[in-house]
């Protein structure tokens, strides 16, 4: 059961960095940007290509993050700025398009083969019966950090105020004196910024791959929803919950069900992610936190 | 016709509507009015099946109809229109005519599959219902133009034609006005005399007063959710509670003199 | 690098422009650097015999596929320069797969259609080579797979044949050698594809057989970033030793999580050791044994020469040689058969197998049409190298 | 090279007859189905599956057809909570459902390694006769899909649907049944998917989930917006010129020195751009969705 948890803890705080900057974005422009996973692939590659060229990981890093943020505003302002302005169906197509594009673009670059950071090859440590790295360690420890940062700062500070205004009322925030631009623009980098994180952190752990991102597309989305949209608290209690459901399903034994002993296939782990996406938006679809998203 | 018994609706713990009762009787054409923020929209919405009350019930026809789907309310004859007429452009005059009339044949994918023969009569039937309405609505030289690239008023009159086309029984109409020019407003308001002598129950919510002493007979004022006042139009100022619905909770002089404007105008 | 990288792109996106030129393109695809000249052909044969071969030419494997074809190629030089097929010159028409199963449907049947080939040589992929030879037997064509190692292979028909062992004569193998290091009960992890699937069932089947007992197998989805819910599994059976078989994209992974997970405190035993440990970081398979194919045959020695004089490097890969032998079994039973009729190429193959020493070792083809024996090796990981124990 | 050019024109069919499913869903009703790729699955795996116990192949796709039919509605009713692009994302995870019970229930799907030696049509036929054959099949098909595709487009039901795509309330005050429209429109347009479905694993013979990765979804969204979303010749021309396209870049390697790998990067990166390149510059596509001019008075 010791497993589960620290399963949980790793996976989780993956998926809460990714899915807290997709509800950022829902909730400042009303779209669902299904790119966003990339971010985290791009987070990866960068850090790679830094560290390849003779920097430091801890810098390398810093660096991928801030490229990859100032890439996202790029792309906003030259791309989705104007694929939202033909609609919202127009710019979903679009952020798939752009998904293809920028995992055909690394694998032009550098090939399907998985890279790596050059990180040094440690044992896990016995935690309970449970094995966990001193790089997942320092990934969990990671992501809480910044999680629990990004509250404060939309809590207290004025940046924070002014994202939440534009977050409650796009249409209003301008008459209100704020500049929504420069609130979207942040929103987009620090959002991209914590999808690279994610993407560095996961290289770190295990390696970089043109997948990397959208492996984590349907958790990420699911806990999003799950979450209730735009709600940010919601969006990380609900990636940690999938991540202890993904975990649970597979650590289960079947057997009392159907006889045996029976253990899922782990090739069914995203399926959980699924499942839980598709009865979540039946059944509730105003999430576990947020506004109806019924739009008519 | 429709009888609205104490409907009660809330929005995030806020109350919309607290216990309104509204009463059309056939033929008649009835006037909604109130404040901003009264519940009048949430109202409307709650008869057509767009919203479904909380509490109380809403009979059409002496049908309940309480939190049905806005089809099966419409079907039942009641049919409503927007205050935003947000026509598509992709559509012409002509097409979203066809789109509000009721083709039973071609509406399902078996007979415009198999009886398409039956299907094109049923539609030459309703392009021909389509050229009198567009006629009689003065549009039926644009039936080939995008129906969202018009003027405001002409959607509106437009909306008003795609309903005709389904032979409404009680029209619902949400701030007809609302974007129209003055000559397209004495227009509509001839319009909408016309139907009701051929029949058409009336239901309209408006702000504009002028246009609602020339086209209801009677006012229901509607006041935080509440229903406060039923009279003639003309008794409106009269009622001392009215006035101060519109003027007493603000001390702001704009919303004095536009409240004036729209009640003295 | 940079440079390289504007050129990639900018080319990249002139490919719609260029598109109507494509279609008359046609497959030239020059095999890298040579640093010899193949020998010329004899210059009395006449005319031209066309076989075909279906080859991952791009796509994920294609580092083999340009192996495959190097094989091919020696075999064809080597034939022309004597007596050739017939009396004519044999040419291979070598076709891309792009590593996918519907491409090499497709590539197969513009063999069997256009080019009207009695045979067809290929491929790597067992998801690609059932299909292929399936559409081969229903068009009665032979079809000679020399890279794919799935047992299905047995069930694609009686023109349908291959030089490379399959995975029961693998799995019987790697169960005898586990059995003998003393271990009485295996976990077993391999890809989720025709090749891992089948490995497994040959392995545990064989192991089973001797009295040993399998505690747990699975599959796993290849592309991953993390196996460890699937190591897991293993660790948590508690086997005498753990058995895996991985390449490529996923090797590393696995092998860098079954260190952390201190799952090298046991043995593990690797299947076909050579195309994992070259990608993994050396600490993670220090130690580890495996068995793999036995590339170093005395017959083999002249062709390993051949190769490395005229591509001026060692083997990329260990099948080329397959390829190698499939091409000359293939013209020596043409000649056999003196016919381009498919029925009596596939029994004069059969024949001559009896006989044939191979560059990979002798080929005999069991009835089934596939090689019933295959020389393989036990090797352990010391120092980083992979050293026959 | 007839032979070669009979294959190409034989797979832009059977894509073509996909767009036009795709294009009633996206272009007509405005449901971006993200998981389309999951009908075609279920047609081409019923086909498989059946023809693999010797069952007639025309069995199969009924079967095919009623299971996506079914599964087409099933995913419409979704639509009527969700707004429109949560029930995108849901529809790409029913997809990636899909592809991991085809991968993961190997008893019956063959798993990883799929099913091959599907038997095609025309088996008695030599080879180029056969191609032809199977090519002029198709083209009845697709021609079939075209007409049925039209009527329902032109007609009623047509105006309704692209009435729910701008304004779905405007639509259920009109006293149309959105959720209904939605739930058959879905049903029509799997029914349609899954006959590509069989027809692809026909022909190719062989089916396995490495072709139920989204990237299929993807493709056909290309065409479909190329063509022109909404527009129902649109979509055959949109599909004819991807196909080419796609199919074409094949042969990258031949006129670019780049490796393998970077050969595939390219094909897919091809597709991504011209979809990117239309939806910013030319969102209505090449032949773009016409507002029908005004019946004439009788």
């Amino acid at each position: 059961m010791v497993e589960v948890l620290v399963d949980t803890a790793v996976r989780g705080s993956i998926i809460a960095l990714l899915a807290v900057g997709l509800t950022l974005i829902q909730g400042t422009l009303r779209f669902a940007n299904v790119a966003h996973v990339e971010f985290a692939t791009l987070g990866g590659y960068s850090a790679v290509a830094l560290t390849g060229a003779g920097l430091g990981l801890l810098l390398s890093s810093a660096l991928g993050v801030a490229l990859v943020a100032v890439l996202a505003v790029v792309l906003y302002r030259l791309l989705f700025r104007r694929l939202l302005r033909s609609g919202p169906m127009i710019a979903l197509i679009g952020s798939l398009a752009l998904a293809i594009v920028i995992r055909a673009t690394l694998q032009l670059l550098y090939g399907s083969r998985p890279r790596y950071l050059p990180t040094p090859l440690e044992r896990g440590i016995d935690f309970h019966g449970a094995l966990i790295t001193p790089s997942q360690i320092r990934l969990v420890c990671i992501s809480l950090g910044l999680l629990a940062l990004l509250a404060l700062v939309l809590k207290f500070t004025s940046l924070g105020r002014a994202v939440r205004a534009v977050a409650a009322n796009p249409e209003l925030a301008d008459v209100s004196g704020l500049n929504r631009g420069r609130v979207v623009d942040i929103v987009w980098m620090l959002s991209a910024g914590l999808a690279a994180v994610s993407g560095i952190l996961l290289s770190i752990d295990s390696a970089v791959g043109i997948e990397l991102g959208f492996n984590l597309l349907l958790p990420v989305f699911a806990a999003a929803i799950v979450g209730g949209l735009g709600s940010i608290a919601g969006a990380v209690i609900a990636a940690y919950a999938l991540a202890c459901a993904e975990s649970l399903v597979l650590q289960i034994d079947w057997g009392a069900i159907v006889g045996g002993t029976h253990h899922l296939e782990v090739g069914y782990r995203p399926a959980v992610g699924f499942a839980l996406l598709v009865v979540m938006l039946a059944f509730r679809p105003q999430g576990l936190m947020g506004r109806a998203v019924r739009r008519g | 016709m429709l009888v609205v018994e104490g409907i009660k609706k809330h929005f995030a713990g806020i109350a919309a509507l607290d216990g309104a009762s509204i009463e059309v009787r056939a033929g008649e054409s009835v006037g909604l009015v109130g404040p901003n923020g009264s519940g009048k929209s949430t109202a409307l919405n709650c008869c057509s099946g767009f919203e479904r009350p909380d509490a109380g019930r809403v009979l059409l026809l002496g049908k309940d109809v309480t939190g049905k789907e806005p089809w099966d309310v419409a079907k039942l004859g009641l049919v409503r229109t927007f205050q935003h007429a947000n026509l598509p452009t992709k559509m012409s005059v002509m097409d979203l005519m066809l789109a509000g009339g009721h083709l039973v044949r071609g509406e399902t994918i078996r007979h415009s599959l198999v009886s398409w023969k039956r299907v094109r009569e049923e539609e030459a039937d309703a392009v021909d219902k389509a050229w009198s309405i567009l006629e009689r609505i003065k549009l039926d030289k644009l039936a080939g133009h995008p129906g969202g690239k018009l003027s405001g008023g002409q959607q509106k009159l437009l909306s008003l034609g795609m309903a005709l086309m389904g032979d409404p029984k009680i029209l619902m109409l949400d701030e007809p006005t609302a974007g129209v020019n003055p000559s397209l407003r004495v227009e509509l308001a001839e319009h909408l005399r016309k139907l009701q002598t051929e029949g058409v129950t009336l239901l309209t919510v408006e702000h504009d007063m002028r246009f609602i002493s020339d086209v209801c007979d009677r006012v229901y004022v509607l006041d935080r959710g509440a229903i406060i006042a039923s009279c003639a139009p003309a008794e409106l100022s009269d009622h001392p509670e009215v006035l101060e619905a519109y003027l007493g909770r603000s001390g702001s002089r704009a919303v004095v003199e536009s409240a004036d404007r729209r009640t003295l105008s | 690098m940079h440079r390289r990288r504007i050129k990639a792109r900018a080319l990249g996106l002139a490919v719609p422009l260029v598109l109507a030129l494509s279609l008359s393109a046609c497959g030239s695809d020059d095999s890298g650097k040579k640093k010899a000249d193949l020998p010329s052909a004899n210059t009395s044969l006449e005319g031209e015999f066309k076989i075909g071969a279906v080859l991952p030419l791009t796509g994920t494997n294609a580092t083999i596929g340009k192996d495959q074809q190097r094989g091919i190629e020696l075999a064809v030089a080597k034939i022309n320069e004597g007596d050739g097929v017939m009396g004519k010159k044999l040419v291979v028409d070598i076709e891309d797969s792009q590593g996918t199963a519907d491409a090499a449907i497709q590539a197969a049947k513009k063999l069997v259609s256009v080019a009207q080939v009695p045979a067809v040589i290929g491929e790597y992929s067992s998801g690609n080579s059932i299909p292929m030879q399936q559409y081969l037997e229903s068009q009665s064509v032979v079809g000679v797979n020399p890279g794919s190692s799935s047992i299905e292979l047995r069930t694609t028909g009686s023109l349908q044949f291959s030089t490379i062992g399959l995975d029961d004569v693998a799995g019987a193998f790697t169960a005898d050698a586990l059995w003998d290091k003393g271990y009485e009960s295996i976990a077993i992890l391999a890809p989720n594809n025709s090749y891992g699937t089948g490995i497994v069932s040959s392995v545990s089947d064989a192991f089973k057989e001797l009295g040993g007992t399998v505690t747990t197998s699975g599959v796993y989805t290849e592309g991953q970033s993390d196996y460890r819910q699937e190591l897991n599994r293993l660790k948590d059976s508690k086997p005498d030793a753990y058995v895996i078989t991985t390449y490529g994209k996923d090797g590393t992974v696995i092998n860098k999580e079954i260190y952390e997970l201190g799952m090298t405190d046991q043995p593990v035993f690797d299947i076909y050791l050579s195309q994992d440990v070259p990608d993994a970081d050396p600490k993670s398979v220090e130690g580890r044994i495996g068995m793999d194919v036995n590339s170093t045959s005395e017959n083999g020695q002249a062709y390993a020469d051949f190769y490395e004089k005229t591509y001026g490097e060692k083997f990329i890969s260990s099948f080329n040689g397959y390829a190698y032998d499939a091409t000359m079994m293939l013209a020596q039973a043409i000649n056999k058969a003196n016919a381009a009729d498919p029925e009596a190429i596939a029994a004069a193959l059969t024949e001559i197998s009896k006989t044939y020493e191979g560059v990979t070792g002798p080929i005999v083809l069991d009835p089934d049409g596939q090689r019933s024996e295959q020389p393989y090796v036990i090797a352990e990981v010391k120092n980083g190298e992979i050293v026959p124990q | 090279m007839v032979e070669y050019l009979l294959g190409v024109g034989i797979l832009a069919a059977v894509y073509a007859i996909n767009a036009l499913s795709l294009n009633l869903q996206v272009g007509v009703t405005g449901l971006l189905n993200f998981g389309q790729v999951a009908f075609v699955g279920i047609g081409a795996y019923s086909v498989a599956i059946l023809d693999s116990h010797d069952v007639p192949w025309i069995v199969g796709f009924l079967v095919g057809a009623v299971l996506a039919g079914a599964a087409g509605a099933l995913v419409g009713r979704l639509g009527r909570t969700l707004a429109s692009d949560y029930w995108a994302i849901a529809t790409l995870a029913l997809a990636e459902l899909v592809r991991l019970v085809a991968l993961n229930q190997d008893g019956f799907t063959g798993g990883a390694q799929g099913l091959s030696a599907v038997s095609g049509i025309w088996t008695g036929m030599s080879t180029t006769a056969r191609e032809a054959a199977t090519f002029a099949t198709i083209v009845v098909v697709l021609g079939i899909a075209y007409l049925v595709a039209r009527r329902v487009r032109n007609g009623q039901y047509g105006r309704v649907l692209v009435l729910i795509r701008e304004n779905p309330d405007l639509a259920a005050s009109l006293r149309h049944n959105v959720v209904s429209a939605k739930v058959r429109v879905m049903a029509l347009s799997a029914v349609m998917a899954s006959v590509c479905g069989g027809f692809y694993a026909m022909y190719i013979s062989f089916i396995g989930p490495g072709q139920l990765l989204p990237f299929a979804t993807f493709l056909i969204f290309t065409m479909v917006v190329v063509g022109g979303l909404g527009n129902t010749t649109g979509a055959v021309v949109g599909a004819v010129l991807i196909t080419v396209l796609y199919d074409g870049t094949r042969f990258v390697r031949d006129w670019i020195d780049v490796s393998a790998d970077q050969a595939a990067g390219i094909r897919i990166l091809v597709i991504g751009v011209v979809l990117l390149g239309f939806l910013l510059v030319r969102t209505e596509g090449l032949v773009p969705e016409k507002v029908k001019a005004a019946h004439a008075r009788r």
